[in-house]
């Protein structure tokens, strides 16, 4: 009797499986029409941050389909929520691709779930996968065939910018720390600011790694509290790194000097800080606030498609990836495939987005950006504090 | 010959409770012997004893000649010992054949790979082992429940089972916990003869513990009384049913 | 007992893979295979806590042994793949003897909550270790295995466990061990009044639970081609207890129900975006609120009720002994 | 070492402890009225959470009715929760429901995330300031000295409850023995209701109290649930002083050893010490042993 339950139940899922079917068309590509897929954290522990990301592409690629789509197809944009699990992205990368016929995969945020999807597309080569805001150097170094990135690397951010922190603190740094997230690339940045501190006479006095989410940031805080360092590298989502900077004002202490990553120059790390870190934090920025005047564009877009959403650090980086993505596809032409579209991004030289410094891609270097803009904070305010660096070579 | 099983002074104290207090039981091979007294004499922590779940604080305890104490409780099986419980202790979502083969778990040899590779010598040892239950369901009248799930069956027929399960192996002392709770005049007599035949064919011999002394009539060959945790009185059935003492502890407790 | 039913299950399971063969290819096959995979660690843990009643919340844990254990034979000592799930398997079985000692004393509440424990710290260990890739875990370099006889070999590797492990689960519930085990989760005191050793039974059943828990885990991390700790953390062992528990604990096939519903419904409800979550947690909550047999406690009594007359007959014979 | 980092991890441990303790109090109670072990115990917490916070500081009213508001919020949910899902038995076995409150916690899980997960961690802002006393240059802060002081009050309370009314009474004998309670002429249906609304409302104060360091997000209670049942386990579950000083003990061990044996491995390194009292004392740390029974 079990047995032809069981039976019957094999037959039942061949039937289900069998209704899903295979297509086996041109990917993602017809007429009238462009797919393109994505993965990222719509819910879970970084959703705030990253979801944004997503909304700024699609309002950018809505704009751009209501004026009539790139060279006559319209965008579809179709993102799966990975909830910030390495799996979930794979799975979803997987289903995109086998599934969906996507021609490329497009945007995705966050270390962990860009990397596990780099990883199956290691096994995808011709598929495009464009502008995940992920600071690891594996995207791009070495160069892979589909790959292109926007946000330069933590290592490139510490290079570029910690050694202009230092020299301009109110005082010059004896002892320094690290406190960083456990994310993928975790070592090479502590390996490069430990370079940095060391070429600039700061002794390290404390190196922490912790979990994504840590609930409690309490025990780092004391601990850093003991040992006094005068200039400290923040490494943490934005919501963790708010987390981080209340618990210090509990605590009664902060370093003289404070270097934070891109996460750190996002909105939603700063309103909840407030003015707290007046004057003694900065970080490295990618693309333009959404209080700068250029920023408009992509502010209106965003309020057409997501009225509710607040324009932020990553509605702008996903608008700004949107925007290079549009170029690339108008300049692959009408006859679009998916070499056609590597091969144009390869050849866009000194692309002028106006949100960010100029774009640039080459066949032998798929990061697109070379320069990070030193954010700083007064009033509770982000500010620009002077022009695009980029690191000492 | 030595007795088949020989308590001295056995003493059993819970916390502050007494629960025995100085009791002696010698019984040899082949007997059938009641134990018998007043709800909280002790009866169940004497069996609980020999089965070795209650560790008594003072007195001596041997079977066949050695000293059970130097026994863990799960050896008892290998030794002979086979007990059934007052209140039921079988496993409900498995058939009654299953249930009886618990009693043979002691008696195969085997190890774990050939039960899991599930053929050869394993398999073989499965099928005697079940040949085995099977006659020892005959007797009782349970052959035809033998694939029926255990729950299933009348509370009757579920101490059937449990007896089954104690007697499979074949023991040489059996020891039974009211066997006779919640089976019909019917069936209680039914079982004394199920008792007196396999004491005969399998040379068993049986500690019976019971609130009916009628039971034992024409069964049992000596039977002990227990009250407070101490013997007040052996003998025969009959001897014990007119003793005065055994009357007052009755008595004294009747419900 | 098994002989010729048993050799008709696997003749028909043989031809169902022949024909999902023919029907089914790329992702739907993959997720034919997740269903596998989890059925063959549903399997593992229906022993402990279908069979022994020893609630473990740590199957996850074992899983995640299996995965890493492949992936750290393969990536560091170059082990080929099967070779590598092996050691995997065979070092989780003895996780399981140690993670099995704490049941010899405790039970239910204690006993899921320990080994709840243990699956986290894993989590967070693998987590912490650049030797297992730390947070991001481990990439496996399975694309050629992946690829191989088109993407078949997986599939059929998977099933093949799968039935290995459902023989292995037959065996072992219908053999003296199994008895064994029921009687120690019926009573224990009585199970050693009969000669069961308890402690021998509880670490077997560990043993043998993570065994098939890690052979589940490395095919995972082979046929999703990574290692990665949030795969295997506290969320894994709660869906394999729920694919337990929904598929009908302690029923032989139970495993491969429950391990359906807990991979078909989110992947059918995909489309409702958020939602889908809500959908599966709703029908989680009915069936094991409905169903406290599972669904394959439903399928069998509306499979008893539909054969009325057979069961008249045995409560006949059930009657006529009586006399 | 140095003496202000041991005072500072001390404190910060025993807070940590006393929302160990609450929750782990919360969830010995269910698990001795009902034998259910709620899983859904944290996510309760976080539901009422985000309610209270999206809505009823939102209302016109003053933070005492507000409070008085969101307790009775978090009390409903959590006896509608009892009533709906835990009370219609069927034959189910204790097993059954703890798997009902592991579909619960999933559900609840799905519902915020639904919800409110595009936008979490929402911050919020804190029943106390961000700030802290500095006493002789020991900082204690506002919100560490608030939850000693709730938590205090709270246990208090929930003491004399126990040992003093008729409700803590009957709660106490359905404890000790649900079916002698019944038999006693207790309600014992009533009592796990009572119970669950209790716990309910213990378990919102514990995730309103962590929210505002934490942020409010769908995560918000899973990292404190294990600690509580780990605190439970500890402590013993058949005494309720046991769970809290089992609560206060993993907190302190937890902060000292991320202090100073080492942060990342500071849960392994806890769970070591669960398994090793379990191994030693199965009943807990604070319960003597019983001789066990046929």
């Amino acid at each position: 009797m079990r047995r032809s339950l069981a039976t019957l139940g094999a037959v039942a899922l061949l039937a289900l499986s069998a209704a899903i079917t295979e297509a086996v068309a041109e990917p993602g590509v017809d007429d009238n029409r462009i797919l393109l897929g994505g993965s990222n954290a719509l819910t879970g522990p970084v959703a705030a941050v990253c979801a944004p990301a997503t909304y700024g592409a699609k309002a950018w690629f809505d704009k751009v389909n209501r004026d009539g789509g790139v060279q006559g197809r319209k965008i579809e944009y179709n993102v799966l929520d990975d909830g910030y699990a390495a799996e979930r992205a794979l799975a979803n990368a997987r289903r995109l691709v086998q599934q969906d016929n996507v021609f490329a995969i497009f945007g995705g945020c966050a270390t962990a779930t860009s990397a596990a999807i780099l990883q199956f597309l290691s096994s995808q080569p011709d598929v495009p996968y464009l502008f995940p805001w992920a600071g690891m150097s594996e995207l791009t170094e070495p160069t892979k065939k589909g790959v292109f990135a926007l946000l330069p690397n933590y290592v490139f951010q510490v290079k570029a910018m910690l050694p202009y922190t230092i020299q301009h603190a109110n005082q010059k740094p004896k002892t320094g720390a690290i406190l960083m997230m456990n994310v993928p690339g975790v070592e090479d940045m502590r390996k490069a600011t430990r370079a940095v501190f060391e070429a600039n006479g700061i002794t390290v006095v404390y190196d922490e790694l912790f979990e994504v989410n840590v609930p409690d940031h309490t025990p780092y805080i004391l601990q850093l509290k003991a040992k006094n360092p005068d200039i400290v590298l923040f490494g943490d989502s934005a919501a963790g790194a708010a987390k981080m900077f209340l618990t210090m004002k509990r605590q009664g202490w902060h370093p003289q000097t404070g270097f934070g990553v891109a996460t750190l120059t996002a909105e939603q790390f700063l309103d909840p800080v407030g003015d707290y870190a007046d004057g003694w934090l900065s970080a490295a920025g990618v693309v333009s606030p959404p209080s700068a005047p250029e920023a408009s564009e992509c502010n209106d877009a965003l309020k057409a498609s997501y009225p509710d959403q607040k324009p932020n650090h990553f509605t702008m980086f996903g608008c700004l990836a949107a925007k290079i993505g549009v170029e690339a596809i108008n300049r692959a032409g009408r006859n679009l495939t998916r070499q056609g579209l590597i091969a144009a991004l390869e050849h866009m030289q000194n692309y002028e987005t106006k949100i960010s410094g100029p774009i640039s891609f080459s066949p032998t270097d798929h990061m697109g950006t070379n320069a990070v803009v030193p954010f700083g904070v007064k009033n509770g305010q982000f500010i620009i504090l002077g022009p695009p660096l980029r690191p000492a070579q | 010959m030595t007795p088949l099983l020989e308590l001295r002074q056995v003493a059993v104290r819970f916390g502050g409770v007494t629960a025995l207090d100085g009791v002696d039981l010698v019984i040899p091979s082949e007997e059938i012997h009641g134990l018998i007294g007043p709800n909280g004499a002790g009866k169940t922590t004497l069996l609980n004893v020999i089965c070795r779940i209650a560790r008594p604080q003072e007195g001596t305890l041997s079977y066949a000649g050695q000293d059970l104490l130097l026994f863990e409780p799960q050896r008892l099986a290998g030794l002979g010992i086979s007990r059934t419980f007052q209140n039921l202790a079988l496993i409900d979502g498995a058939s009654v054949i299953d249930n009886v083969l618990i009693g043979l778990h002691a008696h195969r040899p085997g190890g774990l790979i050939d039960e899991l590779a599930c053929v050869g010598r394993g398999w073989r040892r499965e099928r005697a082992a079940r040949e085995t239950a099977m006659a020892a369901l005959a007797p009782l009248g349970l052959l035809e429940q033998a694939e029926i799930l255990v729950g299933r069956l009348s509370y009757g027929q579920r101490k059937m089972v449990e007896l089954a399960r104690a007697w499979v192996a074949k023991p040489r002392l059996l020891l039974l916990d009211e066997p006779t709770a919640g089976l019909n005049s019917h069936e209680i007599e039914q079982l004394r003869l199920t008792l007196l035949s396999a004491r005969s064919s399998d040379r068993l011999t049986i500690l019976v513990i019971t609130h009916h002394i009628e039971f034992l009539l024409g069964m049992a060959d000596r039977v002990t009384v227990l009250d407070l945790g101490k013997n007040i009185a052996i003998g025969t059935p009959d001897e014990v049913r007119s003793d005065r003492r055994v009357i007052d502890a009755y008595i004294g407790n009747a419900p | 007992m098994i002989p010729r039913r048993g050799i008709l299950a696997v003749l028909a399971a043989l031809v169902a893979l022949f024909v999902v063969d023919l029907f089914v290819g790329g992702y739907p096959r993959y997720i034919l295979t997740l269903w596998l995979i989890y059925s063959l660690s549903a399997l593992g843990l229906n022993l402990v806590m279908g069979f022994g009643r020893l609630y473990s919340l740590g199957h996850g844990g074992f899983m995640l042994v299996g995965a890493y254990g492949t992936a750290v034979a393969m990536n560091h000592w170059g082990f080929p793949a099967p070779l590598a799930i092996a050691f995997a398997a065979a070092f989780a079985a003895i996780v399981g003897v140690f993670v099995g000692l704490p049941a010899i004393r405790l039970r239910h509440f204690s006993l899921a909550i320990v080994t709840f424990a243990f699956g986290i710290t894993l989590f967070q260990l693998v987590k912490s270790f650049a030797y297992t890739g730390g947070p991001l875990g481990m990439f496996l370099n399975v694309t050629g295995l992946q690829a191989l006889w088109q993407g078949r070999l997986l599939w059929y590797a998977a099933a093949l466990l799968a039935l290995l492990g459902l023989a292995m689960s037959y065996s072992v519930t219908s053999s003296r061990t199994g008895r064994a085990l029921r009687m120690i989760a019926a009573n224990e005191t009585v199970a050693r009044s009969f000669g069961i050793h308890l402690t021998f039974y509880k670490l077997t059943a560990f043993a043998l639970a993570a065994l098939l828990g890690a052979l589940a885990g490395g095919m995972h991390a082979l046929v999703t081609g990574i290692a990665a700790p949030d795969t295997y953390g506290p969320d894994l062992s709660i869906l394999m207890f729920a694919a337990v528990m929904i598929g009908g604990q302690g029923r032989l096939f139970g495993p491969f129900l429950g391990a359906a519903f807990v991979v078909a419904i989110p992947e059918l409800t995909q489309g409702a975006g958020a939602l889908a979550q809500i959908i599966y947690a709703v029908l989680f909550i009915a069936v094991v609120t409905l169903l406290p047999g599972g669904l394959l406690g439903m399928l069998e009594t509306g499979w008893r009720r539909a054969s009325g007359p057979l069961v008249r007959t045995a409560v006949a014979g059930r009657e006529g002994t009586l006399q | 070492m140095n003496f202000d980092l041991a005072l500072a991890t001390g404190v910060a441990g025993i807070v940590g402890g006393a929302y160990y303790a609450l929750l782990g109090l919360a969830i010995a109670l269910i698990y001795r009225t009902t034998a259910v072990a709620n899983f859904a115990q944290g996510e309760l917490g976080t539901l009422s959470t985000f309610l209270v916070v999206l809505y009823v500081t939102r209302l016109p009213l003053g933070p005492t009715v507000q409070l008085a508001v969101s307790v009775l919020i978090a009390a409903g949910i959590s006896a509608f929760v009892y009533i709906a899902l835990l009370r219609a038995r069927r034959g189910a076995d204790a097993l059954n429901l703890t798997v009902r409150t592991l579909g619960l916690y999933t559900l609840i899980h799905a519902v915020t995330l639904y919800f409110w997960g595009a936008n979490e961690p929402y911050t919020m802002a804190g029943l106390f300031a961000a700030g802290n006393i500095d006493i002789a240059g020991f900082a204690l802060a506002y919100d560490q000295i608030g939850t000693l002081v709730i938590a205090g009050v709270l246990g208090l309370a929930l003491f004399a409850l126990f040992r003093f009314t008729r409700v803590g009474l009957s709660m106490r004998s359905v404890a000790m023995n649900p079916e002698v309670a019944s038999l006693l002429g207790i309600n014992v249906d009533r009592v796990a209701l009572v119970v669950w609304m209790i716990a309910g409302a213990i378990g919102a104060l514990v995730a309103m109290l962590i929210a505002p360091v934490s942020f409010l997000g769908t995560g918000l209670m899973q990292p404190y649930i294990l600690k509580a049942f780990t605190a439970a386990v500890l402590g013993g579950l058949n005494s309720f002083p046991g769970v809290v000083l089992g609560g206060l003990l993993l907190g302190l061990v937890e902060s000292f050893a991320a202090t100073w044996v080492s942060i990342t491995l500071r849960e392994p390194f806890t769970f070591a010490i669960l398994l090793l009292v379990l191994l030693f004392k199965p009943a807990g740390l604070f319960v003597r042993q019983h001789a066990s029974r046929v």
